[in-house]
């Protein structure tokens, strides 16, 4: 049972992660000071706020992202699919149905690079 | 090729010339645009009439070709599919839609020459087509709902085509809220039927109605047609919802034709016209359709009578004739309705564009005051009204004539019908005539009234061609409907065509008599007579006597007296019949219109918001709490269903 | 069901009821949790459970259609989260609030 | 107690807790990471009834991308003051618990009472898909439900355009803290 | 129950022989990558400890065990500590679907060369890939520095958009092949090369019926999108060390720090094996189909138990020499090519290769479908 084999990996691999580390921390020399705690900033002082100003465009994407991925996985069914379908003589009336849905990609892909949602700077 | 791809062609060519216009939105070519438009409005057409070829073929018992594309709905009972039916109904109405749409298409080639929108409007223009189609093939209700709203939506968009004009923004706005009361009682109706038939299918409606007709007010067929009904008044502009046509002229001149003349407004005819089983089941519904549609026919005639705007005219005329229809459907004249749905079509299609091509003439001049005698300057165009004309009037041989008078006929000799119902479509009749050849009297015969700076000329070719080809069948179009009595004396005896065609799918009204010939020919004679003679008064006030009184009493004063008792005789016609006639319609304009159905409605709107005001502090935009309400919803219709 | 059977075999209405207890947690987030991105996700997972109980459906009934069900709700979950993340973002921008009770001073 | 019975109980408890975990912890990061947690549960309980495509477009829709987006927004976010985690008010608090735990006494009630529908007995084996469902989706999906995946094309056309619509909207591109 | 136990147990060893493999690749690739390197740029690179400083790895190994471990003081512990065990999940979970050999039949037993076998192969590898923005989020987010926190979330940014290439690049290799199945592509990829189109057949027998030759643009296209995939040059942008210092791991160090790593090289190593297995004809030797080696090694082994291990190791052996190709293109590709802007980055993906994509996706159902008619 694959699921069953999955399952063991993860674990297997999460219970190797914590133990080695665990064990590298046993072994490591400790000579801490409050310096060494602080956030590595290029060694300018540290600012304490995380005053950190985040482009939209990380979360447009990401958007995007996920509007697409799912119009490609909607791909994959039929691209498994296809030649069974050309087989049992319905190939024509898939494969024109696939063309307006990427149709439909293919306008919404242009959209958004015409109205420069995918510009960066 | 087979039906199914000719049927897809059919509906879906005016999608892609909307898609393809649509994208090119920004474009001023306006022989670009209106090619493409044009090429889909033709193509569909061309389908169309292969389709309608087809058909004919097949024995008239069989004569219905039913492509099913795909299931859209599969819920439980409610199965709709996307499936499209011509049939002998649809096949004359997607003939006339497609058709006469393809004549405006092109006449807009020429009319909307220099607008800058050009491309925009040709994509509406198609996508109109496309939801008309939908409508009008639609094998159930459903379908055609979509193609209802979607019209609906084309029109809103075409009468605010100018919407930088802030009236203009308002007519189109004012369209669409007054269908959308239609609309909703549509859908109440549709409800009504699914409860009762389990179906929204055409056909299997129309199969499942019971023969016996319901003679109680609340029982599910009548409540159901009147819902439908209802619906039908707010799309073809019926009392009490036909208040938005006169102000939808505000669109542009080939969209009046199009959609407020010629299609779109019909199709509240052709829904009751599809259901007529249905319908026939529900006398009441009848009674009230026949009252409402005789009703509508006088009052916006009357109306017409005032008016000076030369497309408020046509407007007010175009509401009257739809009441002609509805009248015929009210009284079981299905057969008589979809003819005249038809010819009107033709002819009023041909006014809208000849009066467009007028309002071209004149650079955008639409009072008809500011007229006459443009006869000289526009030949065709007045050649082309002139049929159009004639045909509205009812003068033999032309097409509204036959309509006209089948409707009159079966107001009278249906069993549903009435000799009241007569004397209103008489008296429509009669002043129908007058108002038109008050038109035509102002607008090209009589002295010019033209301001010097215009200097009015005829349209191009490509605007006359339209005119020319729905004059022709403005002329001849009634001749598939001849009736028995007149067809008996003519030579070969050609018979009703269209009662033929038609008779597989239209049910008869329960218990219809054979007609006494003396009886038609005597009513035929009456309404002809006074609408002649109706139509000769009127010329004779609007060409010979503006002009004349003051010649005369100036340059004659010996035979003055003479002269005033005949002006006298005039004037008196003027005092005691036309004045009161012309007040007594502006009274009926300004009470029932203004006052009366347009306060109701306001009255509704204050309830509504008062309703509202105290249902508003629920809704206190704590989301969180809808959406415990939503959960107490669910937990009690589980409680119920898990109780039951 | 005889309480032997309970741990021993799993059935439907094993799935039925774990998407059930999946969907009134859910619930329970949408009701009760004040911040907005909390309460998207609270229906995120409703709709998962619900999609839970489609596949194990079609599983046990031998249908396809609860799959294709399936696949529809992730594709309009995936559609309203990029549409509610957008407007929370906006929303965020020009107020730095995501609590949902500040929302109804939105109301117009 | 077989494998399979076994590993039912196990995901069913893990996708549980997650579950719980989302709703209950009132750091929001932890929250979403908590849901990525479940979904991959979810997957998983997915791989137990053969739906094996399903499983990894779960995981790659759900998992890999909302989940993701859900994360990427609260860290850019940066919530400093914690909101209220949950509802104050004591009445429409107590109402909505009622009714949150009525609903499950219902669905859990019902979904029992009802069981011996759907028990083993009812469903007859060879109903039940086994193998590889893949291909038979695809052939449903392209046939059956063609208009609706249509329309899902276009609605995602729709919600890529209207979402670049509002996140152009007024603010600027940054967020300012 | 017996029977199940032996199952489990060797079922449970091949997984953690393939968990060992990511995890002892890493050193070696580090050595290969550093050697490389040094040699491309006219160094020396590392030689002083072993022969060819072979055993720098070790020696690294040991340094890394022995670094101090401590955490930022504005870190989020938990997700700072769980970051890289996160990171070493998806690689090693996604390798071990990826057959390495010839399944061994001994007796009546079937081994499978691959830790599990899963009928929707492709969707599961890119399902679990899916996944690898998590411990980049949490890492960014869990040290508490602005620069980690940007890192982690043009990381992801970045990865995300690739993916979008990736899943569509192989749509057109998916159709060729009809299947999710990595064995059965392997399959369909041992025959002679031919291509048909409309009745016309053009044989190409001294070629094999490899997914490049049918799929020479889509091939191009996975191949760079694993590069974005897994975060190497000329894809770096998330460590960027002129403006990023490390990107989202910048607060790491010691053995945390080699997690990442191993993470980072198991996903190089599992995009090699998906371009070996999608368009280089999977562990079959080229040109040897596996009649003719199973037949080879019948003649050569004692029994047929052991002519299957032969042919099983043969593969593999084959496989893992495929694959080293490709990493060593990964290697070759990272120090020959500079690293991109940002914004070309993302027009590179967004732009370019997705329009390609759907391109190839297009042309090859046209070819599929105008070839069947």
């Amino acid at each position: 049972m694959p699921l069953g084999g999955v399952i063991f990996i993860t674990i297997f691999v999460a219970i190797f992660g914590v133990v080695i580390l665990f064990a590298a921390s046993l072994f490591g020399t400790r000579k801490y000071d409050s310096v060494k705690f602080e956030s590595y900033e290029c060694g300018i002082p540290v600012q304490e706020k995380k005053d950190t100003k985040i482009s939209v465009k990380f979360y447009l994407t990401a958007i995007l992202f996920i509007l697409f991925d799912i119009e490609i996985i909607f791909m994959y069914p039929w691209a498994t699919t296809f030649r069974d379908f050309i087989k049992s003589g319905e190939g024509g009336y898939v494969f024109i149905s696939m063309l307006v849905f990427l149709a439909i990609f293919i306008f919404g892909l242009f959209w958004e690079v015409k109205s420069k949602a995918l510009e960066w700077e | 090729m087979s039906h199914q791809t000719l049927m897809a062609i059919l509906i879906l060519s005016p999608l892609v010339g909307f898609l393809i216009n649509g994208f090119r939105y920004k474009k001023h070519s306006a022989e670009l645009s209106g090619s493409i438009a044009t090429g889909a409005a033709v193509i569909s057409f061309i389908a169309a009439l292969l389709m309608v070829i087809d058909l004919i073929g097949l024995p008239p018992e069989e004569r219905k070709i039913i492509v099913h594309f795909f299931d859209w709905i599969a819920v439980d009972r409610l199965k709709i599919s996307a499936g499209f039916t011509i049939d002998q109904i649809s096949a004359i109405m997607v003939l006339v839609v497609t058709g006469v749409g393809s004549l405006i298409h092109l006449f807009s080639i020429g009319y909307m020459h220099h607008d800058k929108g050009v491309a925009k409007y040709f994509a509406y223009l198609n996508l109109f087509l496309f939801n008309m189609l939908l409508l009008v093939l639609g094998d159930n209700l459903l379908v055609m709902f979509v193609g209802w709203e979607g019209v609906g939506l084309c029109s809103y968009l075409l009468i605010g085509f100018w919407f930088t004009d802030k009236e203009k923004a308002a007519a189109g706005m004012k369209a669409f809220v007054t269908n959308r009361i239609g609309d909703a009682a549509f859908l109440l109706g549709m409800f009504v039927l699914f409860l009762t038939f389990g179906t929204l299918n055409f056909q299997e409606i129309n199969h499942m109605v019971p023969t016996t007709s319901e003679l109680t007010w609340l029982a599910p067929i009548t409540l159901a047609t009147l819902f439908l009904f209802i619906g039908a008044t707010g799309k073809s502009a019926q009392i009490p919802l036909y208040v938005w046509l006169p102000d939808a002229m505000a669109g542009p001149t080939p969209v009046s034709a199009l959609i407020h003349a010629a299609t779109m407004v019909t199709a509240g005819v052709y829904m009751i016209i599809r259901l007529n089983p249905l319908f026939l089941a529900a006398p009441n519904t009848m009674a009230i359709i026949a009252g409402i549609g005789g009703l509508t026919a006088v009052m916006a005639a009357s109306i017409g009578m005032t008016q000076w705007d030369i497309k408020k005219v046509l407007a007010y005329s175009t509401v009257s004739q739809l009441g002609y229809m509805f009248l015929a459907c009210g009284v079981g004249a299905f057969g008589a309705a979809l003819f005249h749905l038809m010819t009107h079509a033709f002819f009023k299609a041909l006014m809208f564009l000849g009066s467009g091509s007028v309002i071209h003439a004149m650079h955008e001049e639409q009072d008809i005051r500011k007229m006459g005698g443009l006869r000289k300057y526009l030949p065709y165009t007045h050649l082309t009204f002139l049929i159009g004309w004639l045909a509205i009037i009812g003068v033999p041989p032309f097409a509204g004539f036959f309509s006209k008078d089948e409707i009159l006929w079966q107001a009278f000799h249906s069993p549903r019908g009435h000799w009241a119902l007569w004397a209103m479509g008489a008296l429509g009749a009669v002043m129908t005539a007058f108002y038109m050849t008050r038109l035509m009297a102002l607008t090209f015969w009589g002295k010019s009234r033209v301001p010097k700076e215009t200097h009015p000329h005829e349209s191009p070719w490509i605007m006359l061609l339209p005119l020319i080809v729905l004059a022709i069948l403005s002329a001849v179009g009634g001749w598939v409907g001849i009736p028995h009595v007149i067809s008996e004396i003519l030579p070969g005896q050609p018979g009703n065509l269209l009662e033929t065609w038609l008779e597989p799918v239209i049910k008869s009204v329960p218990g219809v008599a054979e007609g006494d010939p003396t009886q038609e020919w005597s009513l035929m004679g009456v309404s002809v007579t006074l609408a002649v003679i109706s139509a000769l008064l009127a010329y004779h006030f609007y060409v010979r006597d503006p002009s004349k009184p003051k010649k005369v009493a100036e340059s004659l004063g010996k035979f003055y007296e003479l002269v005033y008792n005949k002006y006298f005789v005039d004037e008196a016609y003027f005092g005691w019949i036309i004045n009161p006639l012309v007040s007594l319609s502006k009274g009926i304009w300004y009470y029932i219109d203004v006052n009366f159905i347009d306060k109701t409605t306001y009255v509704v709107a204050d309830l509504v918001r008062g309703g509202g005001q105290f249902v508003r502090g629920v809704q206190n935009g704590n989301i969180q709490q809808y959406a415990m309400y939503i959960g107490l919803g669910v937990v009690a219709t589980m409680t119920y269903v898990l109780m039951r | 069901m005889p309480s032997s059977d309970l741990f021993l075999e799993v059935g439907l209405s094993h799935y039925l009821v774990l998407s059930a207890i999946l969907f009134v947690a859910g619930m329970a987030g949408v009701l009760l949790r004040r911040n907005a991105i909390v309460i998207l996700m609270s229906v995120e997972l409703m709709l998962n459970a619900v999609n839970l109980s489609f596949v194990a459906f079609s599983h046990y009934m031998g249908q396809m259609d609860g799959q294709i069900m399936v696949f529809f709700v992730m594709t309009i979950a995936a559609a309203e989260v990029s549409v509610g993340l957008a407007i929370l973002v906006s929303i965020f921008k020009r107020y730095k609030e995501v609590n949902i009770r500040f929302f109804e001073h939105l109301k117009g | 107690m077989t494998a399979d019975v076994f590993l039912f109980w196990f995901l069913a408890i893990v996708t549980l807790a997650g579950g719980l975990t989302t709703i209950m912890i009132t750091n929001p990061i932890y929250s979403a990471l908590s849901l990525a947690f479940t979904m991959v549960g979810v997957s998983a309980l997915f791989v137990t009834l053969n739906a094996y495509f399903l499983a990894g477009v779960q995981l790659i829709v759900y998992a890999g991308a909302v989940t993701v987006l859900f994360v990427m927004v609260l860290m850019m976010f940066d919530l400093k003051h914690e909101v209220t985690a949950f509802t104050r008010g004591k009445i429409s608090g107590m109402v909505k618990s009622g009714i949150v735990a009525v609903l499950a006494g219902i669905l859990v009630g019902s979904i029992s009472l009802t069981t011996d529908i759907f028990s083993k007995s009812g469903a007859a084996p060879e109903a039940v898909i086994g193998g590889d469902t893949t291909k038979e989706l695809g052939k449903v999906l392209f046939s059956k439900y063609i208009f609706g995946f249509e329309a899902l094309g276009i609605l995602l056309l729709m919600v890529a355009i209207g979402a670049v619509a509002l996140a152009r909207s007024k603010g600027g591109t940054h967020a300012k803290q | 129950m017996g029977h199940d136990i032996f199952e489990i147990t060797i079922n449970a060893i091949k997984l953690i022989v393939c968990f060992l493999i990511i995890v002892q690749a890493v050193p070696v690739l580090v050595w290969a990558e550093r050697r490389g390197s040094a040699f491309i740029q006219n160094r020396l690179g590392p030689n002083r400890i072993g022969p060819l400083g072979l055993l720098q790895l070790a020696a690294d190994a040991v340094k890394f065990f022995f670094k101090e471990e401590f955490a930022p003081a504005n870190a989020v512990k938990f997700l700072y500590y769980a970051a890289p065990i996160f990171a070493l999940i998806p690689a090693t979970v996604a390798f071990a679907a990826i057959p390495l050999g010839a399944p061994v039949q001994w007796n009546e037993h079937i081994f499978r060369l691959q830790g599990y076998e899963i009928n929707v192969g492709i969707v599961f590898i890119l399902a679990v890939s899916s996944l690898a923005p998590y411990s980049i989020l949490m890492a960014g987010w869990g040290s508490g520095n602005k620069y980690a926190l940007m890192g982690a979330l043009r990381a992801s940014a970045q990865v995300i958009s690739y993916e979008l290439a990736l899943g569509l690049s192989i749509v057109g290799m998916i159709m060729t092949y009809g299947t999710f199945n990595l064995s059965e592509m392997i399959q369909a990829q041992q025959a002679p090369l031919s291509y048909s189109l409309l009745g016309f057949t053009l044989p190409l027998n001294f070629l094999p019926a490899w997914g490049i030759f049918y799929q020479p643009l889509g091939a191009i296209l996975f191949f760079a999108a694993s590069f974005a995939e897994s975060n190497r040059l000329p894809f770096d942008l998330a460590e960027g060390e002129a403006e990023l210092v490390a990107g989202f791991h910048v607060e790491y160090g010691g053995f945390k720090m080699l997690l990442f790593f191993i993470g980072e090289y198991g996903h190089m190593i599992v995009a090699s094996a998906l371009m070996v297995l999608f368009y280089f004809g999977g562990y079959v030797i080229p040109g040897i189909p596996m009649e003719t080696l199973n037949q080879w090694a019948l003649e050569h082994a004692p029994d047929a138990n052991f002519a299957s291990l032969l042919a099983g190791l043969i593969t593999l052996v084959c496989f893992l020499v495929k694959v080293v190709v490709f990493l060593w293109i990964f290697i070759q590709v990272r120090w020959t090519l500079p690293r991109f802007r940002y914004d070309q980055l993302m027009d590179l993906g967004w732009k370019t290769m997705l329009p390609w994509a759907l391109f190839n996706t297009i042309l090859t159902a046209t070819l599929i479908y105008v070839a069947h008619l």
